[in-house]
Formats: C-alpha cells, structure tokens, sequence
C-alpha cells in the first residue's frame, strides 16, 4: 500500500456513462489484478475505490461508471490535474490457482480488474475465456481489448441487443475449464457461485470507510470467520463465501 | 524548540495527538504507514466482553465534510485484545495505551474494565457510554447522568489505572453528565462521540446503512465537538480528551483553548492514513507562529 | 409533467421548497434577486414581541460545510412585521407566508401568535421554541417536553390558523418533544433549528461570536436533521417541515422520504442567493429521473 | 447586485502577504467605488467580502492580504480558473460630499478602495489628499498608483521604515481639507473620526453571512438605528457612527 499524487492523463468516454481514465504515478504498491485504489476527490470526504484495470510503470488505468457525486466529478476532470490515491489495496486474484483453462466472469464494472488479469495470464502462457455481461448494448466495453490479448470473448446482453441474449450464467459452459474469476454486482456473483463446478475467486464491494483495514467498515462473514473486504478482499475464496 | 508535550492524569504524552478508537483498529494497520512511536498515544477499538460481528452492511455513509458509521463494535473480545492485539501492538509501539471500553450491561463495563486494568499494556481505560443500555429501555448509558454516574462508580470500584467516561453528544445538556463522572470518580471525559444521524438512499428508498442510523463524525461535527469541550471545561476539573472533526494542527489548538488536555483523531484517519503524523508534524510551526512555546498553556486558555 | 405540490394542513404549496427563518429577511432582499412567487412559501424572519437588536458583532462563523450564526432574533418586533414588513412583501409575493414566532416566557408567544394569527397575510405560524426560557433557568423551551408542550397548548388557544412547533435538535429525544407538541394541540412539526456550536480564534484566543456559542447549520447538519424527520415522523402523526443543511434537490428528496411534507432551505440561500429557485428547478428532471410524477408520494416513503 | 462567473486574468504579490487579483468579468452592478463584492471559494461555506479595488467595462481588481484559508486560496489559484462573484454590494462612497479638497485615509488593506474612489475623483477634477498606513515598508503597496493619478500622497508606517513616522492621524493635516474618505482597521477609523474636523465617511468590516442584506449578521448601532453593514454600509457618515 502506498498513497502519492498521481496525474490525470487522460479520460475517455469508452460506453454509456462508462469511463477510462489514466492516471500517471507510482504503481509499485499494485502487485496483483483484482487489487484497488482509493481516490480522494475534492467535495467528498471518503475516498472512491475503483479496481485498477490494468497499470505499468508509469500509471494505471480504472474503468468507471458514473453512478454519483464522485464517480460524475472524476469523469469530468481535466488532463494535468492531481488526484491523491491510495494504491496497491486489497488482496487481489491469485493467478496460481488459474489451471490452463480459466473462465473470467465479469459483469458491468466488473469486467475491468479482469482484465488486468487476463492480460498477466496470457503473459504467463494460459488462455482464459472471457465472459462479459451487460445490460443491454451501449454498455458494452472491452470485447475488442479482451480478444486483442488473445482470449476467448463470449459477451452477453440482459436484454439480447448485443452478443449472447441472458445472463453470464447462461453463456457459461458447463465444462472444459480449469477455475473461475468472477467480479461483478452481488446477485450475479451468487448467480455464478451457484452455477460453477470449479474452484473460483470472487471479487466483492463494500461502502468503505478506510480502504485499507483500520475502520470495521466493509466486514463480510466468511466460513473461517469475518473478514474485511477492503485488506482480507476484495476477492474471497468460493470455498469461504457465506451469502 | 517548542514543548508539544502534555500530561494526561501523570501520564506523559510527547504530543496531544491520540487517534481514536475505532478509527486505528488496534493499531498494526497504520504500522505499515508509519512508525506508530511518533503518536502521543494510542486509543484501541472498542471492546467488549465477547466477540462481536457488529452491524450488517453497509455500515459506512458519506456526508457533507464527515462521514456515518456503524460498524456496531465489530471487535474480537476483550480477552483476544488483551492477549493477542495488545501485545503485538508492543512490538511496534512503546508509549502510552487507551483501552476503550463498551458493554450492554454494567456487569460488562465492570468486567472488561477489570480485565483492562490488570494488563501491564493498558496505561488508560476510556469507558465508551455510548451504547444503549439494554437493561432498561435501550437509551444509551451516556444519554443519562444517573446511568453515566453508575457506570462510572462502578468502574471505579474496579480500577486503578486513570478512567475517561466517554460521552455521546446526543444529549440535552452535556455538563451535567459530565458532572455525574466526576461525581462518581471519573479521573477525566473523553468527548465527543458521534452524533446520531441518517442517509437515505434516493434511488432505493432505503436507509443507506443497514442499522438505519449511524454515527456523523469528521470536520462537519467540530464546532459542536468544540462547544461541547467547552461546556465540560467550565463543569468539571477534570482533564478531557477532546475529539470531534480534528483535521488539522489549528484544530489541535482551538480544541486545546476550549479546555482540552490531548485531542483525538478519529475520522480523518481514514481519509488520509497520514493524518496524526502530519497534523503532529504541524503542530511545532503552528505554535511558533502564533509565539506558544509550550502547548500545555493552550490548555483552556479562551476561557474567561 | 411531474406534479411537484404539496398540501401543509389544507394549503396548497406548488412546490415544497420554503426559505427557512432568519435566512431570507422579510422576503425584500431576494425579490432582487428573482420572482418570490416561484417559492413554495415563505416564512418570515424570527419575531418577538417588541424590537430587538439582536446579539453583538462578530455573530457569524465559518464551519466545515456549514456556518455558525448568533444573530439573536434581530427583529422589528412584531406589529411592525405585521404592519410594514408583510404588507411590502404582498406586494411582491402572493403563495403562503408562514409566520416564525419567537419569545422569552409564554406570555409573549401567546401575544405575538394571537397577532399572526389575526393577520390576513399569515398562512402558518411557526412557533420557535429555542429560544431560553427566562422564566425557568434559561434552558431553552424546547430542550424539554414539559415547556414545548405548555407552548403548544398556550399559543394553540389563542390560534385558528395552523400552528408549526419548531424544534431545537440539542435535545436527547426529539420524539418525545415532538409527542408532547402534538398531544398539545400542535398541526406539524418543523425542524431542526440549529446545532449548538462554538468556533474559537487561535490568533487572539476568544471565541469568533460575541456570543460565544452560536448555532451550526448548512450541508454539515443534514445527516443530524434527517435522522430526526425520521425520528418524528415515526413518532407523531403530523405533517413535518423538515430542514438543515438542505441545498440540492437531492437533500429535499432525501427529507421527504425521510418523512418531510415540505423542506426549508437556510444557510444556502446566504451562500448563494438563487438557491431556492435552483433547487425548485432541478426538482422536475430529479424526479423524472427517479421515475416520480407526484412528489408528495415520496413523504415518508422510506418509512418500512 | 448580480451574481457572476469571472475568471482569474492574473495575480501578482505587491507587497508582504498582499496580492492583486485581475477578475474578468461583468461590472455593470458596480456602481460606486468603496461597495465590494462577495466571493465563492471552493472549500469554504461562505463567501469573502473583498473591496472592489478598480473596476472597468471588462473586469475588476481586488487587493487583499492572505489572514485566513479563504484568502491564502484565492492567492494561489491560477489564471483561467472561474469564480462565482456577487457584484455590486453595499452602498459605496458618496463622491458628491467630496468638496474640492477631500482627504482619503486607508490603513492597510483599507487602501485598495480609496484607489477607485482617487480615480474617479480625479476624473471629477477633484484632487484628493492621500494618506495611506502601513505596519511598516515591507507592507506598504500602492503609493505610485496614487501618485501617478495624480494624487497627493503622503505614506505612514508605524514603525518608520518607511515614509512618516506614526499613524495616519498623525500624517494627518489638521486644515485644508473638505471632506474625508476613511477605510481601515477599528481603531484606526476611531482615531479618525476623533482627529477630524471635517464631515466624512468610514468604511467598516464586518463577519458576513450573505453580504447582501437578508441575515442581519452584520449589524451595526448607528445614531439613526441598526443598519447593515453589507446592505446600508458598508460605509457610514461620521455624523451617524456609533462607537
Ligand atoms: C473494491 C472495489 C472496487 C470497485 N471497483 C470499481 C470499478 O472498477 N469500477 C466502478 O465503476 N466501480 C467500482 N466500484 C464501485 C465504486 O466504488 C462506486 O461506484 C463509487 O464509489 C461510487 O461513488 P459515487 O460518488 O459516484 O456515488 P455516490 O453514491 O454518490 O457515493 C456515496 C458513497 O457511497 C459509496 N458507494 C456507492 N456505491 C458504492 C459501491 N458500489 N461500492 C462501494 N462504495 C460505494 C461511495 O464510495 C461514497 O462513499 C468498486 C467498489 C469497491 C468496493
Ligand atoms: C465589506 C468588506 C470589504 C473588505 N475588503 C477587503 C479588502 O479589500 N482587502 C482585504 O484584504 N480584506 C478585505 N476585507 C476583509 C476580508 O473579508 C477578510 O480578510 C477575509 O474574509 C478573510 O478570509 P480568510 O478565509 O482568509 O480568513 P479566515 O479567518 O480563515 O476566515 C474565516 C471567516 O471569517 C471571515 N472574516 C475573517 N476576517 C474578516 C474580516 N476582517 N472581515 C470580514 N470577515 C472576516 C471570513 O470571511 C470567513 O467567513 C473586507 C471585509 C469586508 C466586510
Ligand atoms: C468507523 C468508526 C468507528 C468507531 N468506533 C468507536 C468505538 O469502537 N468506540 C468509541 O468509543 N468510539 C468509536 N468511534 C468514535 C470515534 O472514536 C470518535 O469519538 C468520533 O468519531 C469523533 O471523532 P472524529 O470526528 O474525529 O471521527 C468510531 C468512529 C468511527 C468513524
Ligand atoms: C442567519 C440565521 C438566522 C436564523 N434565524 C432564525 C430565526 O429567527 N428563527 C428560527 O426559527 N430559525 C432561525 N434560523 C434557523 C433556520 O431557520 C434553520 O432552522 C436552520 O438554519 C437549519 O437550516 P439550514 O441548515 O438550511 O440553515 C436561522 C438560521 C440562520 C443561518
Ligand atoms: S473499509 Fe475500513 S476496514 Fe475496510
Ligand atoms: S451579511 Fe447578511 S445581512 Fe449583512
């Protein structure tokens, strides 16, 4: 965990009230997809967290929707201008547990911290299959990213306007993979605990206080008793969930 | 060179800049940031007799300048605070101790008080009053002064080590609880806690947190954290520790010129992990420009 | 089209968004500023029976999100509200006006309440109970169910028109004042007058308010307000006017779901003058958004 | 009274802890030198009331000196960015009670008003007297633009570093003048009113809620009532004034 200034380089609209934004900066805090930051933004008190959805060393990007105060100010700030973060929180995917066929089930701003997994997996020679869900065809992002890294792209829309008709469920396939990474909204993840046979991690949110363990804000219970999603999180063992 | 340090019942602190309980778990979390030694001392995570999950979530919601929580005293139980948290909070850090102490019922006051001044770790015992009182109607403890005066005799009877009732700002007239402590052999008040209060999300129709109300604390809660300090100042003689919104080294001061001893940190903890360390950093310039040059006369002098 | 009326007692309000007393004069200033009849209603700086100055200079503070005033009931006493004020403003305004009645001792609500409420230009009368009472140590009257329901029962004999008893949130159960409110013949329920508070300048050592204490309100206070709409509206069957820190259509969203028939707007309007018709003006496209098209079903529809 | 965007054209330091402040913007609300306008500064609740230094068709000028976080802001904040202003508040000077010799005493930033109010004397054909009051050299700012009005200037600092040695009271002529024009801290407007023979106006401060006349938070005894100081005022006539 580090916290440092870091410098909006850039911000793209890439679906609907979906943004990309580049931040410039220290990352050597981040040292596995799935982990966060927790951006201070001028208006607000408690910081915003957003998975980190891929980084290198000169910065990171997040990929957000803009759903309130904080999310809308971030999307509209311009280039040059510095945002104070909290980098390299939570626990992150453990990539040793992938096999040679993992499945990534992300849904809406799930599908991001995916994709800095992805892109590492590939690195490491496994090819993952990508599920990416969304409501409906104008929030659709990332389908071309996914397949330029070289994965399998399924994409499913609710409402059947673009890609598969249904649900992540329903464009999982039963067999032939090796464990699963899910991120996505609750009812979704359930839906997907449910529906795997294989080991999997699953990556939660929680309003937080902190980010970073001191506040009790973000606990979760778990078989092997409570946990904080912000530094025991955000991703947990399917074996541990409790719902 | 200034003199940042204060005294706290005998008890020397080498600045006024405590963080407080709840927002520093037991303090290993901020090891990471910073070496905790540079702290005037250190306030544990409420606890109380069993473990306790807390409230269901969410437990945290925004506000204009502050922030609701209610974590609902998620802690591990006084026997693993003592036994495990504690001393591996030793390693790290050598000064002085606050253990907070809850409970439902006065027997659990009593017995985790007890508890907490036995151990060689704990050098001061804050008795959080904030929590309802199950017993009898639900009303928290401190929201009376016959309950806060009963709660505090009885801790009393059982400790040694200086005693900090802690009081909720939810009431009608602060000065006369605090009366009641230091009628009842209160060794000093901690103030304040956090003020009751709501967030209603407008999309769902629902209370954000899962309790329906939590705790307001953060910078919007100093003017009436600081109002309350002073009120207590000119009730009782008693030391206090001064909490409420504390952002920054000015505020160390203005909660000191209200009557305050040491001055916790509590929210802004949480926004920004380096919070004590700078705002502890901040206090030395501070105080040459305003000509102090020992912090310890800051001490209620805007009483008149 | 979405419908953004709401009925307080059988007066029709276009909207529900009311400048809070004492932050909107007699109405003159703000005519400057844009139409008053945009305005839900109005209601009227706080009035005593005979003129008074008010409290000395400084009587205004800055708060994190929010600001302090210790104004102290500035008024031209009230036949002359009644006389000159209302009159000039019924020139510029013709929606509801509501009354804000303030005293030392019953005697003097019951006389200016009975003179509101002869007055042809009065809708409602809002009786502020904060003040201290004189009589009886000074305590405000409605830090205590007794005195605010003595209030309500005094004024509620000499009035035909509604009747609003204002709260003060420095209490440790607001239920209660409000039960004792309506039990004693009050119509609604308005609230939260202002948060007890206290700044203190570092450089020269004395609080900012000549005062010394003065009241916190703005963005800071919306958590603390919201929780006690919710609080009374669980606890009484009246209709409320909620406020406290309310400057978004968001906030008058919030406290209606909270349980609020109308909102006051206050400190925003000194921080920027159009707050009022901003507000009133992003209330439509709000609630279009939220899939709304009478806002009066929002009124307590949190409530579960 | 208007409410406005302006944009911050420059700021400069000229003198210690006092800056100058170009804001672009409407000015037609302004219609006497000595009203002020009310600022909105993000991070802080209320507006600061800073006199309207100079003003033309394309803008205004503020001088103020960093005391607090509202100031110290509006010092470090960069040309291009947007202020939300109240304009044209308060009552001003009165320049028809100037008579042909009137004299302008400013202490400190009490001075920046009494520039506006020189100029437009000057257009008037009128040639005022001025006397401007520092702590000492360093803080001493705006005797060449007076001069170069063509004012009479004499400069006061209280520690003689600089120019007269004393107070204003004490660069005072005690003959020649018609009227006066006074801003600056309390005591100095006291002295003022005792030492002068001659009708005159004084410019007061006040802690302000709104700053155009709805809060009575700055309220103030004069010999004909209470009045405002943002609505009535800020400038009173001697003749009225209550210590
Ligand atoms: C570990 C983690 C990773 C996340 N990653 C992403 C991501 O990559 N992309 C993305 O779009 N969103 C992500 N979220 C959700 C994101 O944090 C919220 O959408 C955001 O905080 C909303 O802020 P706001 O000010 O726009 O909304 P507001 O509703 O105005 O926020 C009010 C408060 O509620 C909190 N809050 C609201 N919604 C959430 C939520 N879903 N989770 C946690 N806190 C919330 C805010 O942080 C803030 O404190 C993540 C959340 C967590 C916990
Ligand atoms: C009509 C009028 C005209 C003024 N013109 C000038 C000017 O031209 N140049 C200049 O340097 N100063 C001027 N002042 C004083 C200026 O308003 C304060 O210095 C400024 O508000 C301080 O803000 P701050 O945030 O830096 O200080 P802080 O102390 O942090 O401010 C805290 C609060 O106190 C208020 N406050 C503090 N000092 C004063 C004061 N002296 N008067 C009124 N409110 C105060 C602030 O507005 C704010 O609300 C004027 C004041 C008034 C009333
Ligand atoms: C997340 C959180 C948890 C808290 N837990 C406790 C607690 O366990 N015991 C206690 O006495 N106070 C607790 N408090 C209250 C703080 O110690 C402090 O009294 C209050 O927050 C006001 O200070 P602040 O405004 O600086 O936060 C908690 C506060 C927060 C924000
Ligand atoms: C400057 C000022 C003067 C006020 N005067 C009165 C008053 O005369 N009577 C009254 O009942 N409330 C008075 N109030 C309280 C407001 O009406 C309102 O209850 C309170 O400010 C909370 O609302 P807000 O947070 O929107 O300001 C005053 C508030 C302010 C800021
Ligand atoms: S958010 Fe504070 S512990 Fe997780
Ligand atoms: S500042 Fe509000 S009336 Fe003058």
């Amino acid at each position: 965990m580090k916290k440092g200034s870091y410098i909006i380089e850039n911000t793209q609209q890439i679906a609907k009230n979906t943004y990309r934004t580049r931040l410039k900066g220290d990352t050597s805090a981040i040292v596995a997809p799935g982990q966060f930051v927790n951006i201070a933004l001028a208006g607000s008190f408690l910081r915003r967290p957003l998975s980190v959805c891929d980084w290198d060393e000169k910065g990171l990007w997040v990929i957000y929707k803009t759903v309130g105060k904080g999310t809308s100010a971030l999307s509209k700030l311009e280039p040059g201008q510095k945002l104070d973060l909290l980098t390299g929180l939570g626990n992150g995917f453990d990539m040793e547990l992938a096999g040679s066929r993992p499945m990534l089930i992300g849904g809406g701003v799930g599908v991001p911290p995916l994709y800095g997994l992805a892109k590492r997996l590939m690195k490491q020679g496994v090819r993952p299959l990508a599920i990416l869900g969304f409501n409906t065809a104008e929030e659709v992002f990332y389908e071309k990213e996914f397949a330029e890294l070289g994965c399998d792209v399924v994409v499913a829309t609710v409402d059947g306007s673009y890609g598969q008709k249904g649900f992540v469920t329903d464009a999982m396939p039963q067999e032939g993979t090796t464990f699963f990474y899910a991120c996505g909204p609750e009812p979704m993840l359930k839906a997907v605990y449910n529906r795997t046979n294989t080991s999997g991690q699953l990556s939660f949110e929680e309003r937080m206080g902190c980010g970073f363990g001191a506040c009790m804000g973000c606990a979760c219970r778990t078989k092997y008793g409570a946990k904080r999603i912000c530094k025991d999180g955000p991703v947990l063992m399917k074996e541990e969930v409790v719902w | 060179m200034v003199d940042t340090s204060v005294k706290l019942c005998d008890i020397q602190l080498k600045n006024p800049v405590i963080p407080a309980s709840g927002t520093f778990g037991f303090g290993h979390e901020f090891a990471h940031w910073y070496d905790l030694n540079v702290l005037g001392a250190i306030c544990l995570k409420g606890t109380t007799k069993d473990p306790r999950f807390g409230n269901e979530t969410p437990r945290i919601a925004e506000a204009p300048a502050g922030m609701l929580n209610a974590v609902g005293l998620q802690n591990p139980g006084i026997e693993a605070v003592l036994e495990t948290e504690l001393p591996a909070l030793r390693k790290l850090y050598s000064g002085p101790v606050i253990a907070n102490i809850s409970g439902f019922s006065k027997e659990e006051y009593v017995f985790c008080c007890e508890k907490a001044d036995q151990s060689p770790h704990v050098d001061i015992i804050e008795v959080n009053i904030s929590c309802p009182n199950v017993q009898s109607g639900g009303m928290s403890f401190g929201a009376s002064a016959k309950d806060a005066g009963e709660i505090t005799k009885a801790v009393r009877a059982v400790c040694k080590k200086p005693i900090f009732m802690k009081l909720t700002p939810n009431v009608t007239d602060i000065a006369e609880i605090a009366r009641a402590c230091e009628a009842n052999g209160a060794d000093g008040i901690s103030l304040i806690n956090t003020l009751l209060a709501m967030r209603i999300d407008i999309k769902n129709r629902k209370p954000v947190l899962a309790n329906t109300t939590g705790g307001l604390s953060g910078p919007a809660v100093f003017p009436v954290a600081l109002r309350m300090v002073w009120q207590v100042y000119k009730a009782v003689k008693l030391p206090i520790i001064g909490m409420g919104g504390v952002s920054c080294p000015e505020d160390v001061v203005e909660m000191m010129l209200a009557g305050a001893t040491a001055v916790q940190v509590g929210a802004s903890n949480l926004q920004n992990p380096f919070a004590c360390p700078e705002i502890i950093d901040g206090l030395p310039p501070l105080l040459e420009r305003l000509g102090v040059s020992r912090i310890a006369e800051l001490i209620g002098a805007a009483h008149y």
